[in-house]
C-alpha cells in the first residue's frame, strides 16, 4: 500500500484504473436501469413502487461503504501518517453524503405510497439521518481550517470517533424505537427476494461501487493538484 | 496525580474569576425550558408529558454554550503549548480541564433540573431519576464535548462547527437520559437506561481524553 | 554529561520543505544560537527540540537515547518559551508562574514564582493580576517561568521580544548562570544577544533551494510527473 | 410506452427517486471534474510564472522526500 504513497506514481495508476472504472459504471449503469426499470417484474403487494428500492436500497450500502472506507482510511492517515490516505477521506466524503441524501429522499418517496407518510421515526431513518449529519460535520469540519492539512487530520479523529458512536447511535435508536413505536404501526414489510429482484439490486450495487471510484480517483488526483498548488504558493510567499 | 489537581484547581480559580460561564450555562437552561410552554401552550397533561425529553433537550444545549471556550482560551494565549510540554500526559490535561468544566456548567444544571420539573408539572416519581440520569449523563456530554472543542480549536465559526459535530453524537446520552425518566413515571423499572447510561459514562472516558489529546496534539503543531 | 544532538533533521510543514539534513549538537554547559531569515526554519526547530512538532525525518537524542522513545521524560526536561506568553489576566503574576512552577514538579512553587520574579527584576509585580501587565513585563513573567521549576535544557524562541536593554542583560547573565549549572540552551534572535562561547547555526544553509544544497534530484527523480524542462 | 412511463399509477414517485439520484451522480461528477479542470489550469499557471530551473531543482527535492514517505 505504501508503494503508492507518491503522488505520481498513484496518479499514473490512478490513470489506468479511471478508464475501466469509468467505462464498467456506463456498462452497469446501463444494464441495471433496464433491467431495474423494465427487466424485472412489480412486486404482488407493492407493485410497480418497489423499483424505487433498486436505487435506494444501492445507495444505502453505499452510504455506509463509503463511511467505513472512510474510517479506514483515517485509521491509516492516524497511525501510518500516509498522505493518500488522509486525502482519500477528504475526497470520498461528498460522494458519501450523496449517497446517503439519495437513501434518505428515495425512502421518503417510496414510504409515502407504501406506508401513507413521508417519514416516520423509525430506527432506521432515524439512524441514516443521523449518518447524513456525520457526513456533514466531517465535511464542515475538514474545510473549516485554513491550514488545510489541519482540517483533515481533525477529520480523521472525528471519523474514528464516530465509527465508535454509530453502533452506539444505532443501537440506542433501535431500543428507542421499540419503547416509544408501537411496533404494529410501521413494519418495513420488505419483500422475500427472489432472484429476479436481486439480479437488478446487486448489478445496481456495483454500479454504484464503479462510479464511486471513478468519482474518487477523480476527486483524489484534484486534492493532490490542491497541494502542489498551495506549495508553489508558499514558496512563491517565501521567495524561494 | 498532583500535577491534575493542580490543573483542576487553576481552571475552576479562572472560571470562577472570570465569572458568568457557570451562571450563564444555568440561565440559559432555566429560559430554554421556560420557552416550551409558551411554545406548546399551558396544558398541564401536555407538559408533564413533554417534562423529560425538554429538560435533557435544554441540559445538552446548555452544555454545548460554554464547549467552543473549553481550549480556546488556553490556545490563544500560548497556554495550550506549554499544557502540551508538562510532564503530565496531555489525555490528563484533557481529562482534568473536562472535569473543571463539568464542575462549572454541569453540577448547576443537575442543582436546577428539580426546579424546572416542577414548572412543568412533571410527576414526582420521576424527580429522583432526573437527578440521577441529569448526574451521570452530563459528564458524558462535557467528555464528548471536548472532543468536538479540541478538533474545532482554530476552526473559522468553531462554535457553530462545534454543535453540528456533537449534537448527533449527543443523542444516545438524549435516548437513554429521557428514557430512564419516563419509564420510572410509567412505573418501570429505569435501571436498564441507567445502566446503558453508565456504560456510555464508561465508554467516554477513556475515548475522549484519547480523541481530545490526539486533536489538540495537532492544534498546536 | 548530558548531550541534546539531533542528526539528519528534516522539517516538512505542509508540503514545503522547510529544512533538510540538519544536524546540531548541544553538551552541557552550552549553548547553540540560532539564525537565518523569517521563514527559515528556526521556529520550527526549537518546536522539534520541544517536542511539540514532530520532525519528518531525523533522530533526536538524549545522552544517545532516542527521545521519540520516551517524549514525556524529554517533556520533564526541557524549557520551551515561544512567541506567546501564556499569562491569565485574571490570575497574579505569582498565581500564573505558581501554577506553571507545580506543573514542573517544584516542591513548593509559590516560593519558586516570587524568587524567580525577583531575580528578573520584577518584585513588584506578585500580586498584580495579568490584565495589567505591561508587555515587556509578561515577557519577564515567561522567562520567569524558567527559573520556577527546573530543567536542563532551555529553548528560547525570540526571547528578547519587547525586552528594554536592561532586562536583555539580564536574562544574558541568568543564561550564563545556567550553562555554569551545567545546563544547556538553545536560542533564536534576531537581535543580538551576549553568549559567550555559543555555537552557531545558520538554518539558510539547510532549507532546500540554498546555495550549498545542489544535490542531486535523487533516484526517483524519473516519477516526477512534471517531464523537467529544457 | 404510455403504460411504463405511468409505472402502475405510481410515476409521481418512481421517476422523482431515478431523477434525483441521477441528479445527485451527475452533480457530483461535473462539481468534480469542474474542480479539477480549475486547479489543473491554476497549476499550469503558477508553473509557467516561475523560472524553470530553480524550478525543477526545488521540485525535485519536494519529490525526493515525498518518495521517501512512500518507502520509509
Amino acid at each position: 500500500m505504501h508503494r503508492f504513497a507518491n503522488p505520481a506514481r498513484f496518479l499514473r495508476l490512478s490513470a489506468v484504473i479511471q478508464p475501466w472504472a469509468a467505462g464498467a459504471t456506463v456498462v452497469l449503469l446501463v444494464v441495471g436501469l433496464y433491467l431495474s426499470l423494465f427487466g424485472s417484474p412489480p412486486d404482488y403487494q407493492q407493485g410497480d413502487t418497489v423499483r424505487i428500492m433498486y436505487v435506494h436500497v444501492p445507495a444505502a450500502w453505499m452510504a455506509l461503504f463509503v463511511y467505513v472506507n472512510m474510517a479506514i482510511a483515517a485509521a491509516v492517515g492516524l497511525v501510518w501518517k500516509h498522505p493518500l490516505a488522509d486525502l482519500f477521506s477528504k475526497a470520498a466524503a461528498p460522494v458519501g453524503a450523496g449517497f446517503t441524501a439519495v437513501c434518505l429522499v428515495t425512502g421518503s418517496l417510496w414510504g409515502a405510497p407504501m406506508w401513507g407518510t413521508w417519514w416516520v421515526w423509525d430506527a432506521r431513518l432515524t439512524s441514516m439521518l443521523i449518518l447524513f449529519f456525520l457526513y456533514l460535520g466531517y465535511m464542515a469540519l475538514v474545510n473549516a481550517f485554513d491550514d488545510p492539512e489541519r482540517g483533515v487530520k481533525a477529520g480523521n479523529v472525528l471519523l474514528l470517533v464516530g465509527v465508535v458512536n454509530i453502533p452506539i447511535i444505532k443501537f440506542s435508536v433501535d431500543w428507542w424505537n421499540t419503547l416509544h413505536q408501537p411496533a404494529s404501526v410501521i413494519r418495513m414489510g420488505g419483500p422475500t427476494i427472489a432472484g429476479e429482484m436481486l439480479v437488478p439490486l446487486l448489478v445496481m450495487a456495483f454500479a454504484f461501487t464503479a462510479y464511486f471510484v471513478s468519482v474518487v480517483l477523480l476527486r483524489l488526483k484534484s486534492e493532490i493538484l490542491a497541494r502542489k498548488i498551495q506549495t508553489l504558493r508558499l514558496n512563491d510567499a517565501q521567495g524561494r | 496525580m498532583n500535577r491534575f489537581l493542580t490543573l483542576v484547581g487553576r481552571d475552576l480559580r479562572l472560571a470562577l474569576r472570570q465569572g458568568s460561564d457557570a451562571t450563564i450555562a444555568v440561565m440559559f437552561f432555566v429560559l430554554c425550558v421556560v420557552l416550551f410552554p409558551f411554545g406548546v401552550g399551558p396544558e398541564p397533561n401536555i407538559l408533564a408529558r413533554i417534562a423529560a425529553g425538554v429538560i435533557w433537550v435544554a441540559a445538552l444545549l446548555a452544555s454545548l454554550l460554554s464547549l467552543e471556550r473549553l481550549f480556546q482560551n488556553d490556545y490563544e494565549d500560548g497556554s495550550l503549548e506549554l499544557l502540551v510540554l508538562t510532564p503530565l500526559p496531555l489525555e490528563a490535561v484533557v481529562l482534568a480541564k473536562t472535569l473543571a468544566h463539568w464542575l462549572v456548567t454541569g453540577v448547576p444544571l443537575i442543582v436546577a433540573a428539580p426546579l424546572l420539573a416542577v414548572l412543568l408539572n412533571m410527576e414526582a416519581d420521576g424527580f429522583g431519576v432526573l437527578v440521577l440520569t441529569l448526574a451521570v449523563g452530563t459528564p458524558v456530554l462535557s467528555l464528548i464535548g471536548a472532543i468536538g472543542a479540541a478538533l474545532t480549536l482554530g476552526a473559522r465559526r468553531g462554535g457553530v462547527l462545534l454543535s453540528l459535530l456533537i449534537l448527533p453524537l449527543y443523542i444516545p446520552v438524549l435516548i437513554f437520559g429521557a428514557g430512564a425518566i419516563d419509564a420510572a413515571i410509567l412505573g418501570l423499572s429505569p435501571r436498564p437506561h441507567i445502566l446503558l447510561l453508565s456504560g456510555l459514562l464508561a465508554g467516554a472516558l477513556p475515548l475522549a481524553p484519547w480523541a481530545g489529546a490526539a486533536a489538540l496534539r495537532q492544534a498546536v503543531e | 554529561m548530558p548531550v541534546f544532538a539531533g542528526t539528519d533533521l528534516t522539517c516538512l510543514r505542509g508540503d514545503r520543505l522547510v529544512f533538510t539534513g540538519l544536524d546540531f549538537r548541544v553538551g552541557s554547559g552550552e549553548a547553540l544560537l540560532l539564525l537565518g531569515p523569517n521563514g527559515s526554519g528556526k521556529s520550527s526547530l526549537l518546536r522539534i527540540m520541544a517536542g511539540l512538532l514532530r520532525p519528518f525525518r531525523g533522530r533526536l537524542a538524549w545522552d544517545d537515547a532516542a527521545v521519540a522513545d520516551d517524549p514525556d521524560r524529554h517533556r520533564g526536561r526541557a524549557h520551551y518559551v515561544g512567541h506567546l506568553d501564556a499569562v491569565k489576566p485574571v490570575l497574579t503574576a505569582t498565581e500564573n508562574l505558581a501554577f506553571w512552577a507545580a506543573l514542573g514538579g517544584a516542591p513548593v512553587p509559590e516560593e519558586r514564582a516570587r524568587a524567580a520574579l525577583a531575580r528578573l527584576g520584577v518584585p513588584h509585580i506578585a500580586g498584580v493580576p495579568g490584565r495589567y501587565l505591561s508587555a515587556g513585563q509578561k515577557r519577564r513573567l515567561n522567562l520567569a517561568r524558567i527559573l520556577a521549576a527546573p530543567a536542563p535544557l532551555w529553548l528560547l524562541d525570540e526571547p528578547t521580544v519587547a525586552l528594554d536593554r536592561a532586562a536583555i542583560g539580564l536574562l544574558e547573565a541568568i543564561i550564563a548562570e545556567h550553562r555554569a549549572g551545567g545546563g544547556m540552551v538553545v536560542v533564536s534572535t534576531h537581535t543580538d544577544i551576549a553568549l559567550p562561547g555559543a555555537a552557531t547555526l545558520h538554518l539558510d544553509d539547510f532549507t532546500p533551494a540554498g546555495p550549498d544544497d545542489g544535490d542531486d534530484p535523487g533516484d526517483d527523480a524519473g516519477d516526477d510527473d512534471e517531464d523537467t524542462r529544457p | 410506452m404510455a403504460e411504463f412511463f405511468a409505472m402502475g399509477g405510481y410515476a409521481a414517485y418512481i421517476w422523482p427517486s431515478y431523477a434525483l439520484t441521477a441528479l445527485v451522480m451527475v452533480g457530483l461528477l461535473v462539481a468534480t471534474l469542474k474542480g479539477l479542470r480549475s486547479r489543473e489550469a491554476t497549476l499550469k499557471a503558477l508553473e509557467g510564472s516561475r523560472p524553470p530551473r530553480r524550478r525543477a531543482r526545488r521540485e525535485a527535492a519536494v519529490h525526493e522526500t515525498a518518495a521517501e514517505m512512500g518507502e520509509g
